[in-house]
C-alpha cells in the first residue's frame, strides 16, 4: 500500500499525541484533577491511528473505555476532550456524561455506554443507517478481547453479517480483560475466527504494527464501501498500565510487559521512518514538543473552564419534557 | 365512524407513519410474513408488500440486537420501530433500553436524540402461560429517559403509537394481546394524534375515581357500570401514558372523589400502581376520605391453565369488592 | 457402531410414537382440548431419537418448545406428560407452569423458560455442576437454528468451551426459525461451525438419520464424560407442519414441502429395518397399534384427570412464603 | 466488638458460607484476582487461595451466561453465589433473574429449589456516572419468585448474605459501593444471621418515621438527628429485606407516628418508595395525619460531575425539609 511521507508524518504524529496523552492525562488522574473513570491506552496506540487514520467525517466510529486517542483522531477538539475530563461544564459530556462516552454526530463520534460489548449492536445500527440512507460511509466499531464474550457481539455481528452492513469491527485484543487473560475468558487464541460463523472475513494484524493495521482497515472499508458486508479484524496488542488507576496489575509477570514494552509501537513506527529518513532526531524533538504543548494547552484551557451548575443535573433528559 | 380491531388499529398507525417519514421502518422478528398477515399477530400486515423488505425487516431472533442496533440507527437519523414479539423479551432488551436508548441524550448532554419505538405484545388473558403473559411495565417506569405507553382502546393505540414514532425520545410501547382481536371500537381515519403524556378520562363520576389502563380498563368499566347500579357514580382514568404520568388529571378527579382504586394487571407488589397511590397520597392527601385502594394480580407468575389464569387475573368483580371496601 | 437389534428395535418404537403422539396431540389440539402453545415436532423424530436413546439418569436434557418426544424418551411418564398437555393438576407443569416446560430432577429433565435460546446457559450450568460434583455425567441440550442467533448460545458455548464442561449441544436445524429461514437469519450455512469460535468440535450430521445422530452423539457424550469438552450437533433436519398451529406456513413452497417429507426419518429407518430383516409387516403394525394403545391411554387418563384448583395459582412461588 | 468495613463483612459472609457448605461457589468476572484483593472492590479478598479457583471461578465479560448458567447449577444441586460487578449490569442478567431464576420453582410446579444469590453493587456517590451508578432495585421488585435484599450496614450485610446463601430461593442481593469502605462499624464475629424479610427499626422515636434503605439509611439517621435538635423524635426503620417487604414493621410504625417519610437513591418517580407508601395509603390510612412524602434522586440518570452527583442524591438536608414540610 503507498502511503505518502506527508501521511506517514501525521500518522506519526497522532501516535506520539496519543501516547503522550495518555500518560499525562494518567499523571492528571493521580492528582485527582480528573472526574470518573479512566483508562489508560498507553501500548495500543497503533490500533487507535490504523484504524482511524483517513477516515470520512461521515463515517462513524464508536471508541472503547480506553482511550482518547480514536475521539481525537476522530475530530473531537482536544481542549473539549480535555475539558470533559476535568468536568467542565464545556467539555465532552459537559458534566452530564463521562468524557469517554460522550457523541457527537457531527463528526461521526457515536457514543458508546459503559457497558463493556454493548456499543456493538448500536454501530451496527449506525452502519443499517448507512445501508438504508443508501449512503457508502462506514461504522467503525472497537471493542475489546473480553468484550468478545458478551452476547451481544455475536447478535450484532451475526445480523451485521446477513445484511451485509458496512461495518468494520476491530477488536483490541490487548490480552486481557481487567485481570482475567484471554485463555482464561475463552479456549481461542484467535479472535478474528468468529467472524467465520458470521460469514465475513475475519483478519488477525500485529497490532503494535500501525501500517499492518491501516492496511487492513483500509481493505476492510473498501469492502464495506462497495456494500460488500462487515470485516473483523483483530489487532494484537497490549496494554502497558493496569486497567485502570485502581490496579496494579498483580495478574501479570514483570517479563510479560517488559518483553510487550519492547515492541513499543511509537517506537518502532519511529524507527522505520527514520530508516525511510522520513524522520531524524529534529523532527521527532518537533513533533514531541508540538504534542507536548497542545496539550499542555488544553490543559490550561480545562483548568481555567466554567465547572457545571448543579441544576445542570437536570438538563437533557428528554427532547421535550423539562424536569 | 368505521370499527376496527386494536391490532387494526395499530396496524393502520403504522401504515400511516411510514408512507409520511421513510425514515421509519419496522424491524423484529417474523414481522414481514409471519403468520401470513404480519407477525404473529397481524400488527405489521401488509407494511412488507407496500413498502417493500427494506423498510420491514425480519431480523434473527436476537432482542438484544433487535434493540441496540435500533438505538444506533436512531442516532445516525433513522426513526425505528422496533418489534419486541412478547413484552417478556424486554428482559432481554432491557440493556438497550434502560442503559442505552434512555441515557443516550444525557451522556451527548442533549446533542443527540434517539426516536425508537419499542413495541411489544404485553398481557396475559390468551393461555400464553408464565413467559408470555407478564405486563413488565413497573421494569422500566423507574427509569428516566423514557416514555412508557399503553394504550387502551383502538382509538387510543392508533394516536398514541403516531405520536410515539413521532417523539424525539425512546418510547417503549406496549400493546396488550387479549385485546388485539377481541376489542372492536370506532378509530378516526387518517391523522388522529393523541399526545403523550395526557390521561383520559373515560367516563366521569363524582364518587369514586377507578384508574386502569391496559386490558383492565374493559375492566374498571365494567365495574363501573355495576357500582352505577347500586348509585356509585365512579369516575374511570386511563393514565395512557405511564411516563410522563399526567399527574394533574389524576390529582384533579382524586380532589373531586376522595375515593380512588388503581388497578392493573401486573402483580399489585411493586407495580406501577405503588407510583400512582404514592403520588396521590402526597399530592391530594387532604382530599381523600378513605384508604387507597390497588387491585391487580398476585404474587405469582402467570399461571398457565385457564382455571388459574381467570383466577389470577384482576376483574371487574374484584375492582366491584374493592369499591366497597372503601364505599362503606 | 454396533448396536444391538433390541436397542434398534427400541429405537423404531421411540420414532413411531415420537411421530404419532405429536400428531395426535396435534389433533386434539385442534379440537381445543389442551391448554397452551404447542409446537408439532413432525419429521424431526430422528434427533430425538438418535439423542436421547441410550442416556443416564443422571445425564440431563433440557429439550426445547419444540415436540414432547425428548421428554418422553428421557423418562416423562407419557400419562403426566399428555395430563400436563390437557392442562390437568396432576399432569406436567400442574396446570402452573405450560407442559413444555416442567422440569423432574429425578429423571434428569431441566426445565427450560419460553424464551427461545435461553435454556442454553442453564444447561450449561447443570453441566458446570456436573463438574463441580466430580460426576461423569453429561449435559444434552437442545435448540433450534434461530436459538443460535441468541446471545446467550455465545455466551453460553464460550463458556462451555473455556471451562471444558461436559455438555453436548444439539441443533435442531430445521431450517426456519416460525416465518423467518435460515438464510435469512444468518450468512452462514453450516451453525456447526460455530463452534470454532469456542475452541470445540463442531459436528454436521443429517438430521433424518437417527443412527448417524446417535452416533455422532455417543461420540461426544464419550468425550464429555471424560472431561474432554463440549460438542456441538447440528443436525439438518425439517418441520413437516407449522410453526403452531396458527401458523398456515406460507412462506415455503408446497414443493419444498414434499421433498422433505420424501425424506421421512420414520420411513427411512423403517425401510433400513426391513433390510436388515429386523422389522416386517407384522412387526410395524404391532409397533403402531401399541404406541397407538399407549397413546389412547394416556389421553383417557388425562381426560379423567381433575382440573387444577384455582387457588392453585398462589402455590409455588417461593420454597418458604405463602401467598 | 471489633469493627469491620461493609466490603469486609460481605467478605467474611463468604469465607463463612464456603466453609460450612462445600456446595458454595462464587461465579462471576475478576473474582479470582481482580486488583489484588478479590474483584474490583475486594469482596472476594482471600476466597481463591483459600477455597481454590474450582470455587471461585473467574467468569468471561457474560453477564447473561453468569446469571443463566447460575440458575442451571442451582437446579442440580449447588448453591451459586453469582457476582454481576455492578448492578447496573443487571440489565444484562434481567432474563435470567425474572424470567428464568424466578419462575422455576412455579415452572417445576414446586419440585424444584434455585438457590442462588445474584451479589451486585450499586448505587452513587463515587463519580462512576450513568452506567455504573444506578439503584435498580424497582427494576425487579414487581417480580414474583425473587427476595431482593439490600443491607444499609456491615452487619446487616454479613447477616443477610449469609441468610442470602441459605435461602432456597433466588436472591438478588444488593450492595452499595459507597459503603464499601467508607462505613466501618461493629459486626459479630462467626455465625450470625439476619433473617430475609425483617426490617429493623434503626432508632426509635413517636412523631415521624423514616423508612430509608442502602446508602440513605446514614442520611436518614443524620436527620433524625437533626431533627431531634428540633424537638422531633424520629423514628428510623430500614427494610432492609425489599421482598418479601416486612409490612408488619412499617405499618406498627405509622400507626404510632401518623407521618412518614420514605427515602431511597433511586430516583423517586416509579421507585420503590411507591410500594411503601401505597400500602401505608391503604393499610395505615386513617393512622395518617400528613402526607406521605417520599424524598428520592430526580429523575435524571446519575451525573458524572461530583458536583452535578452531589445535587443529584438525595442527603440528610433534603429529608429535613421533607420532614418540616409534613411536621407543620
Ligand atoms: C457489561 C460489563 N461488564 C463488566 C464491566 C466491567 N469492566 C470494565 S472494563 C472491563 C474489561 C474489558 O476488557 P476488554 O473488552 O478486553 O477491554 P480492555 O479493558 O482490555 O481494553 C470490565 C470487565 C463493564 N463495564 N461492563
Ligand atoms: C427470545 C424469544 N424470541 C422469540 C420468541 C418467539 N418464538 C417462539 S419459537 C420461535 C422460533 C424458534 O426457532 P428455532 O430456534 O429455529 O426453533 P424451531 O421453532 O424451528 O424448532 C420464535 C421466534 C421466543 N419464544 N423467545
Ligand atoms: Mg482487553
Ligand atoms: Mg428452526
Amino acid at each position: 500500500m503507498q502511503i505518502s511521507d506527508k501521511d506517514l508524518l501525521q500518522m506519526y504524529r497522532w501516535m506520539v499525541l496519543d501516547r503522550v496523552f495518555e500518560e499525562k492525562t494518567f499523571d492528571l488522574l493521580k492528582l485527582g484533577k480528573l472526574v470518573g473513570f479512566h483508562h489508560p491506552n498507553v501500548g495500543q496506540e497503533a490500533v487507535d491511528v490504523g484504524t482511524c487514520y483517513g477516515l470520512r467525517k461521515d463515517d462513524t466510529i464508536m471508541p472503547t473505555h480506553r482511550g482518547k486517542g480514536k475521539y481525537l483522531m476522530k475530530g473531537v477538539d482536544i481542549k473539549i476532550m480535555m475539558a470533559g475530563m476535568f468536568g467542565r461544564r464545556n467539555g465532552s459530556g459537559k458534566g452530564r456524561g463521562p468524557a469517554s462516552h460522550s457523541g457527537d454526530n457531527s463528526i461521526g463520534l457515536l457514543a458508546g455506554t459503559g457497558l463493556i460489548g454493548s456499543g456493538i449492536p448500536i454501530s451496527t445500527g449506525a452502519a443499517l443507517a448507512m445501508k438504508l440512507q443508501k449512503k457508502d460511509s462506514v461504522a467503525l466499531h472497537f471493542f475489546g478481547d473480553g468484550a468478545s464474550n458478551r452476547g451481544d457481539f455475536h447478535e450484532a455481528l451475526n445480523m451485521a453479517g446477513v445484511m451485509k452492513l458496512p461495518i468494520v469491527y476491530v477488536c483490541d485484543n490487548n490480552c486481557y480483560a481487567m485481570s482475567v487473560p484471554q485463555s482464561c475468558a475463552m479456549a481461542i487464541e484467535n479472535i478474528a475466527i468468529r467472524a467465520e460463523g458470521y460469514g465475513f472475513p475475519g483478519i488477525m494484524v500485529d497490532g503494535n504494527d500501525v501500517l499492518a493495521v491501516y492496511e487492513a482497515t483500509q481493505k476492510a472499508i473498501v469492502r464495506a464501501r462497495k456494500g460488500e458486508g462487515p470485516t473483523l479484524i483483530e489487532c494484537k496488542t497490549y496494554r502497558w498500565m493496569g486497567h485502570s488507576i485502581n490496579d496494579p496489575g498483580v495478574y501479570r509477570s514483570a517479563e510479560e510487559v517488559a518483553a510487550w514494552k519492547e515492541k513499543c509501537p511509537v517506537r518502532r513506527f519511529e524507527n522505520y521512518l527514520r530508516e525511510k529518513k522520513i524522520l531524524n532526531d529534529a523532527k521527532v524533538q518537533d513533533v514531541y514538543k508540538k504534542v507536548n504543548e497542545e496539550i499542555e494547552e488544553a490543559v490550561r484551557f480545562a483548568e481555567s473552564s466554567p465547572l457545571p451548575l448543579p441544576e445542570d443535573t437536570l438538563l437533557d433528559v428528554y427532547a421535550d419534557l423539562k424536569n | 365512524m368505521r370499527e376496527i380491531t386494536f391490532v387494526e388499529a395499530v396496524n393502520e398507525a403504522l401504515h400511516e407513519e411510514m408512507a409520511r417519514d421513510e425514515r421509519v421502518y419496522i424491524f423484529g422478528e417474523d414481522v414481514r410474513v409471519g403468520y401470513g398477515k404480519g407477525g404473529p399477530f397481524g400488527a405489521t400486515n401488509g407494511l412488507a408488500t407496500r413498502f417493500g423488505p427494506e423498510r420491514v425487516i425480519d431480523t434473527p431472533i436476537s432482542e438484544s440486537a433487535i434493540a441496540g442496533t435500533s438505538v444506533g440507527a436512531a442516532l445516525w437519523g433513522m426513526r425505528p420501530v422496533a418489534e419486541i414479539m412478547f413484552s417478556d423479551f424486554l428482559a432481554l432488551a432491557m440493556d438497550h433500553i434502560v442503559n442505552s436508548a434512555a441515557k443516550m441524550r444525557y451522556a451527548y448532554a442533549g446533542e443527540a436524540t434517539v426516536p425508537v419505538v419499542f413495541r411489544m405484545a404485553c398481557g396475559a388473558g390468551v393461555g400464553a402461560a408464565l413467559h408470555h403473559s407478564q405486563s413488565p411495565e413497573a421494569w422500566i417506569t423507574n427509569v428516566p429517559g423514557l416514555k412508557v405507553v399503553m394504550p387502551s382502546t383502538p382509538a387510543d393505540a392508533k394516536g398514541l403509537l403516531k405520536s410515539a414514532i413521532r417523539d424525539d425520545n425512546p418510547v417503549v410501547f406496549f400493546e396488550h394481546k387479549f385485546l388485539y382481536s377481541r376489542l372492536r371500537e370506532p378509530v378516526p381515519e387518517g391523522e388522529h394524534l393523541i399526545p403523550l403524556g395526557k390521561a383520559d378520562v373515560k367516563r366521569s363520576g363524582e364518587d369514586l375515581t377507578i384508574i386502569a389502563y391496559g386490558a383492565m380498563l374493559q375492566q374498571a368499566m365494567r365495574a363501573a357500570d355495576l357500582l352505577n347500579q347500586e348509585g356509585v357514580k365512579v369516575e374511570v382514568l386511563d393514565p395512557r401514558t405511564l411516563v410522563p404520568l399526567d399527574r394533574e388529571t389524576i390529582l384533579q378527579s382524586v380532589k373531586k372523589t376522595g375515593k380512588v382504586i388503581i388497578v392493573h394487571e401486573a402483580p399489585t407488589f411493586g407495580g406501577f400502581g405503588g407510583e400512582i397511590a404514592a403520588l396521590i397520597a402526597e399530592e391530594a392527601f387532604y382530599s381523600l376520605d378513605a384508604p387507597i385502594k390497588r387491585v391487580g394480580a398476585p404474587f405469582t407468575p402467570v399461571p398457565a391453565s385457564p382455571i388459574l389464569e381467570k383466577f389470577y387475573l384482576p376483574n371487574a368483580e374484584k375492582i366491584v369488592k374493592a369499591a366497597k371496601e372503601i364505599m362503606e
